[in-house]
């Protein structure tokens, strides 16, 4: 069953009530925004008890198992536990750096959805550079994670904030350009357009079969991008003990801790936008297909998790600047060959 | 090289300044003089035929007459053991380092120092190592020591 | 217990945990879903000192599973709810201890494992170093017994962590 | 000139007491500009119990369970280390089965310690995984341990004139079981970490220990010979009843993480072999010497060593006759080790020293006692 219809109904709806455009775009707007709003914070808490239970898995454990049927309110539980702790700010902060930095990472992880397409016309906004503002605000994380550096006065999450930030700026190119591969073969930054440059052929017209190299690409920036081992080295447990947010207890943890997994989800619905098609998909609703491509990427990124080590910050930049940064490039070369002469 | 040859090596070399302690357990200790012990460390780490080059073990030692430091060498070339000690008298409670030597003598001597107030000569970092840094009660590994806040077994 | 079999003389308990028919549900069921939700994820700092700490780590990993409890570990005490004196704690290492506890945000619970964390284990006699008792510097919740404690004692223990914070109030927090 | 206006502030950032990778409680004062360490200076004694000083106060026998706290991990090793010194001072027979036992529970005890320290190594640089699929073949020795005297960790099981009891009739066949498949289960371990191309980034030529600091800070057991050094104590200066047995020491020239990670890996498998062996011809017989309670040895000082786990644990006992040690120095390996991060880690990463750290196996008891 699609979802856009039911949407479409409600406008309708709303219509009907006579309250004038610009009250009825105010309301709709505010609504979408909740539902998405809603919709992100549960699947950052499904996703939170998904990655323990995979994890346990494949330990050979049994993960949560007390709070509800398998654990599956432990992430609620933990959320409200984390909602009633205290909320320290240390005497030696900067307050207002502290107090900012995980309200920025909360709200850029979830700004990214507004063009973010979750079925047929299913989308918030179709900015016509649609992919392009994903990339711009997904990037102010980095900000918000070196405001928590800084601003908590603490040597470890310095440590962690500058680490991050040069990771993440040095990861931004290899995937911006990996993206710019899939523009030029659709010819459009919407993400719609995106997505609907690649339906027919029963799923053969994905962009996976036409650019593996920068399917690659992206999926190694993008596990950069979201802090995930193996290039988790802003928050080494091992090395700066919790990186960043060595400082932030009760809900501002609770905040960076669900915007890390809202941008693992972020990342992974790119992926599955710009180069497994999307939404398109036979037989099942257009969300389904979303939602179900997402999240196999997500099962990629965890699944990397619990399996490999981390890099160190040095070999971490090389691998960036030395050998993804050429490959992204020899990516876009191929792919401008090929759509050139061959017409894609 | 068999112990009874080694320590007999070592005896030649020097020549009536070593005392040798032969004990049941086979296992025969040199005494050097405090005075050659810097001397005699160079010698038998450098001695191509003994290349004991590696400090195990430095033990201070309490004997409620005076105190010891033991110090176990053994050479990983040859496969030879040698222990060797220092007398130090109650009332010049102190004796040279050997951490140019074996860098390692570093750590074994300022615990020496800590824990038995035994000073060690040029040694450039003696301060509080295992012990709290506001203790104030002494040496405690002395036999004579009297702790404020310690708790003796019952016998029985 | 309903109200009508309070005695006089007890103590009066106050009304909206315990009773459930007079309208104060909603107090009641919110005071439990917060006590729960805290008794079921208890974050436990990772703090080892001795052999503890070993057994600590074998009850993390996967015969046992911490995670089962939804105990995950936080290596920073400002995230973590549960301090779990695993080990010897010396004098050096006291106030580095009491540090700890006091960097945790309320609401926070102390462990104390092992015969040395509750009263110096085997160096109770002859050691000029050992603290006798963890309870001596910081307040201690739960003891559990051993040298080292079975990794199923160990999980006893948190599990009767969480029955101790089920049993509070809302307004215990205040007088924390 | 560039260089003066790039000159950045030395930054000291303190690591530990608490901190997950020291191990315990390990305190590193470093300094850093910026993820490069220009020094570091360690700070021990948080662990310091005074065991030199309490077993001062106790009899031989009373002895035995100190031992199990100065060296938790391989506590078996400790006891024998205790127990050997004691019986050279003395001249107790030490019964044939007895020493049969010794060996295989010092040897599963040294698969444990390594089992642990590849396990923690890999949780140190991130991987969780094999932390835990270490842990869980740690988990069915310690049932052996178990089975046979009651503890998982603090064994007290190897006393002065041989072992506390005899092994359970359940022991042998659960002991092969348990070697029949370590093999499999290591060869898995290597499967996920071996090749792996970032293990090998963060490992291989890190933390390089060449032969001259060997010797400068006195680094024994698996370090040692990852540096090239054919030195096992086992081998060349057999103790116990380790001459009849047929295993190899293996030694690598790279001085480095990998080869330290390498060389516990197939000292599992070594262990392995000799535990077999051991079961193969474990004789009949008494366990234990007639020892009496307040055993005393003869007045005299020795120092005894042994292989441990991570190097070479002494035991110097001073005995002056009576039923009581007069002075026990206990050197553990890592003492040694820790003197020595300071040289090895200069220049390299934050990060580094985590490793290197990890795969010097370093555990605070033995260096605070």
């Amino acid at each position: 069953m699609e979802l856009a219809p039911v949407f479409a109904w409600f406008y309708g709806l709303l219509e009907s009530l006579g309250l004038g455009d610009t009250l009825n775009e105010i309301i709709s707007e505010a609504i979408l925004a909740l539902v998405v709003f809603g919709f992100l914070s549960l699947v950052a808490l499904f996703l939170v008890w998904w990655e323990r239970k995979i994890s346990a898995h494949v330990q050979q454990r049994f993960g949560p198992m007390m709070t509800g049927w398998h654990g599956v309110i432990q992430t609620i539980a933990d959320a409200v536990k984390l909602l009633q702790k205290e909320d320290i700010t240390p005497s030696l902060a900067d307050r207002g750096v502290f107090f900012w930095a995980p309200v920025i990472c909360f709200v850029a992880a979830f700004a990214a959805y507004v063009v973010m397409p979750f079925g047929k016309d299913l989308i918030v906004a179709d900015l016509n550079v649609g992919i392009l503002y994903i990339i711009a605000i997904t990037t102010f994380t980095v900000i918000s994670l070196l405001m928590a550096g800084w601003g908590s006065n603490n040597k470890y999450a310095l440590l962690g904030g500058m680490r991050s930030a040069a990771q993440v700026v040095s990861y931004e190119v290899p995937l911006a350009l990996s993206v710019l591969g899939v523009v030029m073969v659709s010819g459009s930054m919407s993400m719609n357009e995106i997505v609907k440059s690649q339906a027919g052929w029963a799923g053969f017209h994905w962009n996976i079969f036409f650019q593996p190299l920068g399917f690659v690409i992206y999926i190694i920036a993008a596990t950069a991008e979201a802090n995930r081992v193996p290039f988790d080295i802003p928050e080494a447990e091992q090395e700066l003990v919790a990186g960043f947010n060595i400082e932030y207890s009760g809900m501002k943890f609770a905040m960076f801790f669900l915007a890390e997994f809202v941008n693992m989800f972020t990342v992974s619905a790119i992926a599955a936008t710009i180069f497994l098609g999307g939404w398109n998909g036979p037989f099942l609703p257009s969300w389904i297909w979303f939602l179900g491509k997402t999240l196999a990427m997500v099962f990629l990124l965890m699944l990397f998790r619990w399996t490999y080590p981390r890099l160190r910050v040095d070999q971490l930049m090389e691998f960036a600047w030395k050998i993804l940064l050429p490959l992204a490039f020899v990516n876009i070369i191929y792919i401008g060959i090929f759509a050139k002469w061959l017409g894609w | 090289m068999t112990k009874q040859e080694l320590t007999s090596y070592i005896q030649e070399k020097f020549s009536g300044e070593i005392q040798v302690i032969e004990n049941d357990q086979k296992e025969p200790y040199l005494i050097i003089q405090p005075k050659d012990l810097h001397r005699f460390c160079r010698f038998i780490y450098d001695d191509t035929r003994l290349l004991l080059t590696f400090l195990m073990n430095m033990s201070g030692v309490d004997t409620k007459e005076r105190f010891e430091v033991v110090y176990n060498v053994c050479s990983y070339r040859y496969k030879l053991r040698l222990y060797f000690k220092i007398l130090i008298p109650y009332d010049k409670a102190e004796f040279d380092t050997i951490r140019d030597i074996w860098p390692v003598a570093d750590w074994f001597e300022r615990e020496i120092w800590e824990l038995f107030g035994v000073n060690v000569n040029g040694h450039p970092n003696l301060k509080r190592f295992l012990l709290p840094d506001d203790w104030d009660q002494g040496y405690p590994m002395r036999k004579d020591w009297q702790g404020r806040d310690v708790i003796t077994l019952p016998e029985r | 217990m309903g109200l009508d079999e309070q005695k006089p003389g007890e103590e009066k308990v106050p009304i909206y945990n315990e009773k459930l028919a007079d309208g104060n549900l909603i107090l009641t069921q919110a005071n439990k879903i917060l006590t729960v939700a805290q008794a079921r994820s208890l974050w436990y700092l990772l703090f080892g000192t001795a052999c503890c700490a070993i057994e600590l780590m074998a009850t993390g990993a996967s015969r046992y599973d911490f995670d089962r409890l939804g105990m995950i570990f936080r290596a920073t005490p400002r995230q973590s709810d549960l301090m779990i004196i695993a080990g010897t704690i010396t004098y050096k290492m006291a106030p580095v201890v009491k540090r700890l506890y006091d960097q945790m945000a309320e609401p926070r619970y102390v462990l104390a494992m092992g015969g040395c964390a509750i009263g110096g284990g085997p160096f109770y006699y002859d050691s000029y170093a050992v603290l006798r008792g963890v309870d001596k510097i910081i307040p201690v919740d739960v003891y559990v017994p051993g040298c080292p404690p079975r990794p199923e004692s160990l999980l006893h223990g948190c599990l009767e962590v969480g029955k101790k914070i089920k049993q509070q109030k809302m307004t215990d927090w205040r007088k924390r | 000139m560039a260089e003066d206006y790039l000159k950045t502030e030395e930054m000291v950032v303190n690591m530990g007491p608490n901190h997950p990778s020291t191990h315990g409680v390990a305190r590193l004062i470093l300094h850093l500009d910026g993820e490069v360490i220009h020094e570091i200076e360690p700070v021990i004694g948080y662990l310091h119990r005074a065991i030199e000083k309490v077993v001062e106060n106790r009899t031989y026998a009373q002895c035995i369970p100190m031992m199990d706290r100065f060296e938790y991990v391989t506590a078996m090793m400790a006891d024998w280390s205790f127990a050997l010194a004691a019986e050279r001072l003395s001249d107790i027979e030490i019964p044939e089965r007895a020493e049969y036992l010794r060996v295989i529970m010092g040897e599963l005890n040294r698969m444990a310690s390594h089992l642990l320290c590849v396990g923690v190594t890999a949780l140190d640089l991130g991987a969780l995984t094999p932390f835990l699929y270490t842990f869980r073949e740690r988990e069915d020795i310690l049932d052996l341990f178990e089975m046979t005297c009651g503890q998982r960790l603090t064994y007290n099981y190897i006393w002065v004139g041989g072992v506390a009891k005899d092994i359970p009739p359940e022991f042998t066949p659960k002991c092969r079981e348990f070697l029949d498949k370590i093999d499999a289960k290591v060869d898995d371990y290597e499967r996920v970490l071996t090749k792996n191309p970032i293990w090998l980034a963060r490992n291989k030529d890190v933390g390089m220990i060449p032969e001259k600091m060997v010797y400068d800070y006195g680094v024994t057991g698996p370090s040692a010979r990852a540096s090239g050094i054919n030195f096992d104590v086992r081998r060349n200066d057999p103790y116990s009843i380790y001459d009849r047995f047929d295993f190899k020491v293996p030694v690598y020239h790279g001085c480095d993480c990998y080869d330290r990670y390498m060389m516990r890996i197939q000292e599992i498998r070594q262990s392995a072999r000799i535990v077999r062996q051991a079961l193969e011809n474990l004789p009949e017989g008494p366990v234990r010497a007639k020892v009496s309670r307040t055993f005393k040895p003869k007045e005299g000082e020795v120092y005894s060593r042994i292989e441990s786990a991570r190097g070479e644990m002494g035991v110097h006992l001073i005995s002056d006759g009576s039923p009581k040690p007069f002075r026990v120095r206990l050197r553990g390996s890592s003492y040694s080790h820790l003197c020595a991060i300071p040289e090895i880690c200069r220049g390299l990463k934050i990060a580094d020293l985590v490793a290197i750290f990890a795969s010097l196996d370093i555990i605070l008891p033995e260096i605070d006692r």
